[in-house]
């Protein structure tokens, strides 16, 4: 087997050395009830070819989001990613290297690690981001136990603009670990109802902005209604991008911003794996959950980085850590920091400008077509429109046509009553054919 | 040689990437714009490729030299499972896009899952689990589901042997549950009188790593079963060391009801640095209904990927994360099993566990074997007796075989041991290499009992960095660049 | 543009310093009438998503050996390459670097060339072995010229077996030395003749085999009659698999080996970059073309690896160089090392044998194709048939069955008066439903 | 660290792939086969990854550092080419499939000759050649052919000044021509004087590199054009320097009748530790009839791609190699000009040429510019004056600056210039690379200057290796690896 060095002649040098007759002798501890003689019922070991054939064969059945027409978003974005990200972050030192325990042989991933932090903190206006979470929903739960943390109070506010994947993550997660969560109907302008929830046992408030419906919100004013009542503000951004073109959620007043950075550096892969990212005042940052990285001196004076603040991790806490988190997002994060080191704040606000242009051309092209009401009133690179009968219908009629439409909000909430909302989303990599061909097949349909 | 950050790099006005001009008059998002600077450096393609490539090479890796972390399963990452996770079929797929538009996809994740269950003889899988504590988590919960469903939901105690993973007591902790110790008898196992005494109505779950970290199989482990189950609790196995019985033993033939699975330990996904991982779990029929959404099922038209919990699965406890787990690690996985087959799997923990006793009998003639008797699995355990009086700690002997080109061991875990230094080999490591390694600790043993104390607390000396001061990072911790650091500050942008 | 790291701040300071007032004053050689003020007429720089457009648009209308039953090969074989020997050629360290003129820092790529070295002497048999030439036609016609520096003759004799590309690059390229080439007849059993044409005034004979044909050949009668002729014996190979299963030239008494390395580690890419194999026996080595990597000790004593014998290069001899080469095809050769490492003896026979059985397959799926006639007595992985009308014609028809047939002997040599003939090649990626569907769609055609 | 060679490493019965069982039996070969063994190592795969990625941190590469080779445009080599080359409709493409099932193939060749033609002002371009060298054989062919059917067969002669690539009279040489030195003036041009002397009517050529190898425009190059013509004679030009004109200035204005053009140099493709390169020839009309065959013509039902010299075209004067060029280069360069267009190719000249006037600015307080008055071009050529009396060589200086972490420049060339040092940096080094290259060469040679021998004489000493001793090497040259070179043998294989 192509993986396994050993050579017959080594395992029986190896036995010999260790004074044990066979390989069995080694697994004396095993009862003997749960010893499996047999092979299991599994195909035997196969060449790389044969094995490359049956999962190009499994690639085949799928069509990509670059195959054409394509307007999914809620929460994942098929952006161009520069092929100088994938070439680095296949390099073996960084590709086949652990979590950088041992500093003097990992500078390379820690280095990574706090530009990522400071990246993050710059897109969000916070002080302080961690090494990655896993994505932007479990992030978003991280948060919400983070709040309870600080304020020592149980209740938190999810807002109806919250992607409803991430309200229901953080419902299953927080409320296992005994929190009361109160998550507001599904709503196009949710925003406005969160201000009525806010009282003196709320931990935080989580509004997302640009929310799932697209809607590009200034929070400021629920910020000062929670910190008014004690509560912490947080922040939610499922499309990475748009903190090159909108106010950062530390300008609007959050305290904890946490976001998915699939768009940034990240394929899409049906949905794993992402890299969450979660900033904060610095006040905050002994509960933060996550790894850390921090900058220190070696035994010459030169200025190196260490995970630091381990004292709030399991590893170090065990029950009292800050989270359970181990196994991070780290080559995601390494994928996030190289795209954006490439964009640069140029880069960033450039593609940023082009991805709501499209959206805004989109927007024109299907606001034209009849029996189509554009809902979300400002939106970045996403809105939603109200289509006749079902949207998952309308998606499904459209595949005829080789556009792939957008998301139906029922998809992601199926009691919300908004079967005829569809999601829709334009990056950089639409073009005005496929735009052209989506409203033309859209008003096909229709007519 | 150093090498600046890049916010040092002076790159407040370029970029490295070339976009199209955007209109940007007609946008109706008045004072929702950002206005002052972001405060991000852009380099330029050329400078970004210079700065990572140096960057990386101050890295160890799997792929320079052994990488012996105990309960880490740091094994070779086979290049092939890389191409095809980059396949754009899997690569370029979107998590929301409509079902019949995916379906190898979907038929992926559903014989990845028949892979799992038959290698663990379990009934059930959740793979959205993004990591292993996550999956850790994931089973907790399904757990506690089952628990309340069948009226149990007073149980709130989980037991958890003193050498267990901290992710263990931290996520029994995040679920709401109170952690007990578990005793550990002279032989490195769970200590079964002490088990049974605990095992009161408030058990929700035991949580037991098998094979251990100390590097043994838990020989009672059917009797921990036993008593688990006759308690009315639940067996929850942390798989990070499946690698040792993996094509060998079945969990499920051993009574445990939830099990998470490393594939970035077992079956090789890489670990990237710190990740991503992921951490499929296994459920018993017991807990099977009460796993989490989303699942895959086939169907008479292909498969269908089942986001909510309806019906007849309303049991399912909620929703692990946004969608439906690690894909790009499902697919390297996936390939990582069809290549070595129900044989090379069989064979991958024999090899691990010959490597591991392999290095134990080598190494006992000068390190002392925490559990000098009988075979090891995986790992071999060592404390620091053999250290005694020489003044060197399991830290500076760590740090003095990265002069030697090795990755230190896994040192001070697991807590149960004094100056624990656990090495695990894993199976993809040839004969010479553990040779090389071998000599040169035994070469290492000898001057720390020489008396050379300098070579091992200035240690290293040859790395890329002398020895870091993690205490001065924890103490005023500096977790960002900040433009003071080196008198730069970003500039705004200028015209063009 | 994101290649060019100078921003218009940079440009200024550097003029400054230099003490030009525009970049026009540092062009002021240039002639004025060949100075271009303007912008030629091509299109403007384009981003990375535009670029990749353009390139797969173009990909995509091109059909890839493995997208079903293919049967060309004719000097270049599909083979599967291995992911780990593309992964590690792209590392930076290999991809990014020059020839080895400083060895110091270049012990990498020497290493890889020494071993090189020795892989290509072990599979031709022979004692030294170059590193490496552009391909296996251009070392075959290096060969022949320093056939005549080694035995100051003029006249060279190619068999009638040997590739007409590779007859026709020798003619092209001896010639032009002052050679006089010899080119006998195509024929499928070719190398009987080449005994005859073997006199005192030739400095070599070319024998192919396996033969473009084909044909095994036991070329050591071919030896003995050169070398009693003064002559040297130059074998060339098309594919380097077969060293695996035959009998190597060294064996039979070649002089030089020559082959195309192109099945070893390297993709078909079209025809370029391949990589060219060359050995001979050790008295000729001061004779040889090409770089040479030897062994040597540094300052420590400590074993090292520079690039050698460069008194018979250009950059030190230049017009009395054994060869003009400079630039050959490093990477390439890279390939083919890691590539054979991986495979090892056990697995070059091992693929060799897989190589040589599938092509029996093929060959008795065709002979029982009414119409068909198999005229290769002994071959390895390529033979050839005799069909119906055209050859070229069969080709063309059988497209429209997804087959392609293989490669019609009229494109090689159009003047052979074999237009009937087609060679056809199996190799490892052949699977049996290639096959079936070959002979199903040529027993359709003749039928 | 020593790294082993592979067959150090006792992988005597190993493989590194997974094959299924074939037939023997049925073979017909009889002794035909192969009966003693080859002598092949063969490793597991994860031996194989980690003995090449050890091997690889031993070089020197673009992505580490400054290369600063002159004459060799050792500039970044963007990863989005490597993707495009490794489409599977370009990668895995065969030379000899039908035509009609690689139009996209021809039409690339197509559209990238379309560029080469419009960036040189030249009619014509010859794709098959596969490097400099072979370009420059494909260019005299040329122009022996063209005599040849002009009735001037009898022209023996090539001028090449004395600053040439040794590639030049190599392969004059090579086609049967006698090389006359052209001399050299002493602002480092070609002298027209000597041209204008020694152009008789045995003159078949003149090849001349321009910009030169001093980094000099050749100011008399329409005058050079002009005098080879009138004499009856073509003039080649040596496009390894095109780097610093392209976009601003076309070779074909110039009078040039034939130019390689080193794609894997002004167009970016890697040059992977010594090739594999690609050198298309532009040829003028009174060449093109006389280019190598294949070629691609554009028809009315797509992409022909001309095999056989036929009818009209019969002039070509043969094939230089086996099929229709270096593909996979032509994909990248391609890619290369898409993404520059011409207005990025053009600012490529311009930075080209500032960084090395910038680089000659700065260093000129330190070192001796070989051509002190004017600009250079996109190259910086120094002589040893400045090292007078040091006891250092300009070997012992390259060899100091392995020590700051840079490649050395090229040295001892062009031969016209005592003790060379010819450094460019090409366009894609930002300003801060060259101002620490220029300062770690200041401060080396203050180092020289006063009198720190050692540090030079006994350079490199931070290198993988010490200094190489190339004379042991070329003495006994031993080029191969034997058994009893470590008293290692190769064993016959096994029985399985």
């Amino acid at each position: 087997m192509r993986y396994l060095p050993l050579t017959p002649a080594d395992r029986a040098e190896m036995l010999a050395t260790i004074g044990a007759a066979t390989i069995d002798d080694l697994f004396v501890d095993v009862p003997q009830a749960a010893r499996r003689r047999d092979l299991f019922d599994l195909p035997l070991h196969a060449g790389e070819l044969e094995v490359e054939r049956e999962l190009s064969a499994l690639a085949a059945m799928n069509r990509p989001a670059g195959a054409g027409p394509f307007f999914c978003g809620a929460g994942a974005y098929s952006h161009h990613v520069p092929a100088t990200v994938d070439h680095v972050i296949q390099r073996s030192e960084f590709l086949t290297s652990y979590t950088p325990y041992q500093p003097e042989i990992a500078q390379g991933t820690l280095q990574v690690l706090f530009e990522f932090q400071t990246q993050v903190a710059a897109l969000t206006g916070l002080e302080v981001a961690n090494a990655s979470m896993y994505d932007g929903s479990t992030a978003c739960a991280e948060a919400v136990m983070m709040a309870q943390r600080v304020t020592r109070r149980k209740k938190a506010v999810l807002s109806g603009g919250l992607h409803p994947h991430y309200a229901a993550t953080t419902q299953t997660i927080a409320h296992a670990e005994g929190m009361d969560i109160v998550r507001q109907a599904a709503a196009i302008d949710a925003e406005a109802a969160v201000l009525d929830a806010i009282d003196g046992d709320t931990a935080c408030v989580v509004v997302q902005t640009p929310n799932v419906f697209g809607v590009v919100t200034d929070v400021t004013k629920i910020a000062e209604a929670a910190h008014a009542a004690g509560a912490l503000l947080i922040v939610v951004t499922t499309e990475a991008v748009s903190y090159g073109l909108l106010k950062s959620p530390g300008e609007m007043g959050a305290d904890i911003a946490v976001a998915e950075g699939q768009s940034i550096g990240n394929g899409l892969n049906f949905g794993g794996p992402f890299v969450g990212l979660f900033a904060c005042r610095e006040k905050l940052v002994r509960q933060m959950p996550g790894r850390l990285c921090g900058e220190t001196v070696d035994a010459d004076g030169r200025r190196g980085f260490v995970l630091t603040l381990s004292t709030r991790e399991q590893h170090i806490r065990r029950e009292k850590a800050t989270s359970n988190i181990c196994t991070n997002s780290g080559l995601c994060a390494l994928a996030f920091t190289i795209h954006l080191s490439l964009l640069g704040e140029r880069g960033l606000r450039e593609l940023a400008a082009i991805n709501h242009a499209k959206a805004r051309e989109l927007c024109d092209a299907l606001a034209a077509v009849a029996g189509v009401e554009v809902l979300t009133p400002r939106f970045f690179n996403e809105f939603a429109i109200r289509v006749k009968g079902k949207a998952a219908q309308v998606v499904e009629s459209l595949l005829a046509d080789s556009v792939v439409a957008g998301v139906p909000f029922s998809r992601l909430d199926p009691a919300a009553g908004l079967d005829d909302v569809l999601l829709v989303a334009a990056t950089e990599t639409t073009t005005s054919e496929h735009i052209k061909a989506f409203a033309q097949a859209l008003a096909g349909r229709t007519a | 040689q150093d090498e600046p950050l890049i916010f040092e790099l002076g790159g407040w006005d370029k970029t490295g990437v070339d976009l199209p001009a955007a209109d940007q008059d007609a946008s109706d998002l008045g004072d929702l714009v950002r206005s002052a600077p972001i405060g991000l450096p852009g380099l330029s393609e050329p400078e970004t490729m210079r700065h990572y490539v140096r960057l990386s090479q101050k890295n160890h890796a799997i792929d320079l030299a052994l990488y012996p972390l105990g309960s880490c399963t740091m094994k070779h990452n086979p290049r092939l499972n890389e191409k095809m996770a980059r396949l754009a079929g899997f690569a370029d797929l979107h998590p929301l896009a409509p079902q019949s538009t995916v379906q190898g996809a979907l038929a992926l994740m559903d014989r990845l899952a028949h892979w799992l269950k038959t290698l663990t003889g379990m009934p059930a899988v959740a793979l959205s689990p993004k990591a292993g504590a996550h999956g850790e988590l994931c089973g907790l919960l399904s757990i506690r589901a089952a628990h309340e469903a069948n009226g149990q939901g007073h149980r709130r105690t989980v037991l958890v042997p003193t050498s267990a993973h901290g992710t263990n007591p931290a996520t029994a902790a995040f679920v709401g549950y109170s952690v007990v110790e578990i005793a550990q008898t002279e032989d490195g196992r769970v200590d079964i009188a002490d088990l049974a005494a605990k095992l009161s109505p408030d058990v929700a779950a035991i949580m037991v790593t098998n094979p251990n970290t100390c590097g043994l199989f838990e020989r009672e482990v059917i009797e921990i079963g036993r008593l688990t189950h006759e308690a009315g609790a639940y067996f929850y196995c942390d798989g990070a060391n499946f690698n040792a019985i993996v094509g060998r033993v079945r969990p499920g033939d051993l009574g445990v009801d939830a099990m998470h699975i490393n594939l970035h330990k077992t079956f090789s996904t890489p670990h990237g640095g710190g990740g991503p991982g992921a951490g499929p779990v296994v459920l018993s029929a017991a807990l099977a209904p009460f796993a989490p959404a989303p699942w895959v099922v086939a169907g008479e038209d292909g498969f269908e990927l089942v986001e909510e919990a309806e019906g007849e699965a309303a049991q399912a406890f909620g929703r692990m994360s946004a969608f439906h787990g690690q894909m790009g690690m499902f697919v390297r996985a996936y390939a990582y099993m069809l290549s070595h087959g129900a044989d090379g799997l069989r064979q991958v923990a024999e090899d691990a566990v010959l490597n591991a006793n392999y290095l134990k009998a080598r190494l006992s003639s000068v390190m002392s074997p925490a559990f000098p008797e009988g075979p090891c699995m995986h790992e071999a355990l060592f404390d620091d007796g053999w250290l005694d009086g020489t003044g060197v700690t399991t830290l500076d002997f760590a740090k003095a075989m990265i002069d030697e080109g090795f990755h230190p061991m896994t040192m001070y875990f697991p807590l149960v041991v004094h100056g624990a230094m656990l090495i695990e080999p894993t199976e993809t490591e040839p004969k010479q290499e553990l040779d090389r390694f071998c000599e040169a600790l035994i070469a290492l043993a000898g001057a720390a009992k020489a008396g050379e104390v300098d070579r091992f607390k200035g240690a290293p000396y040859l790395a890329p960095m002398r020895r870091l001061d993690e205490t001065l990072a924890a103490r005023k911790p500096r977790l960002t660049w900040r433009s003071d650091d080196k008198g730069v500050s970003p500039a705004p942008l200028a015209a063009e």
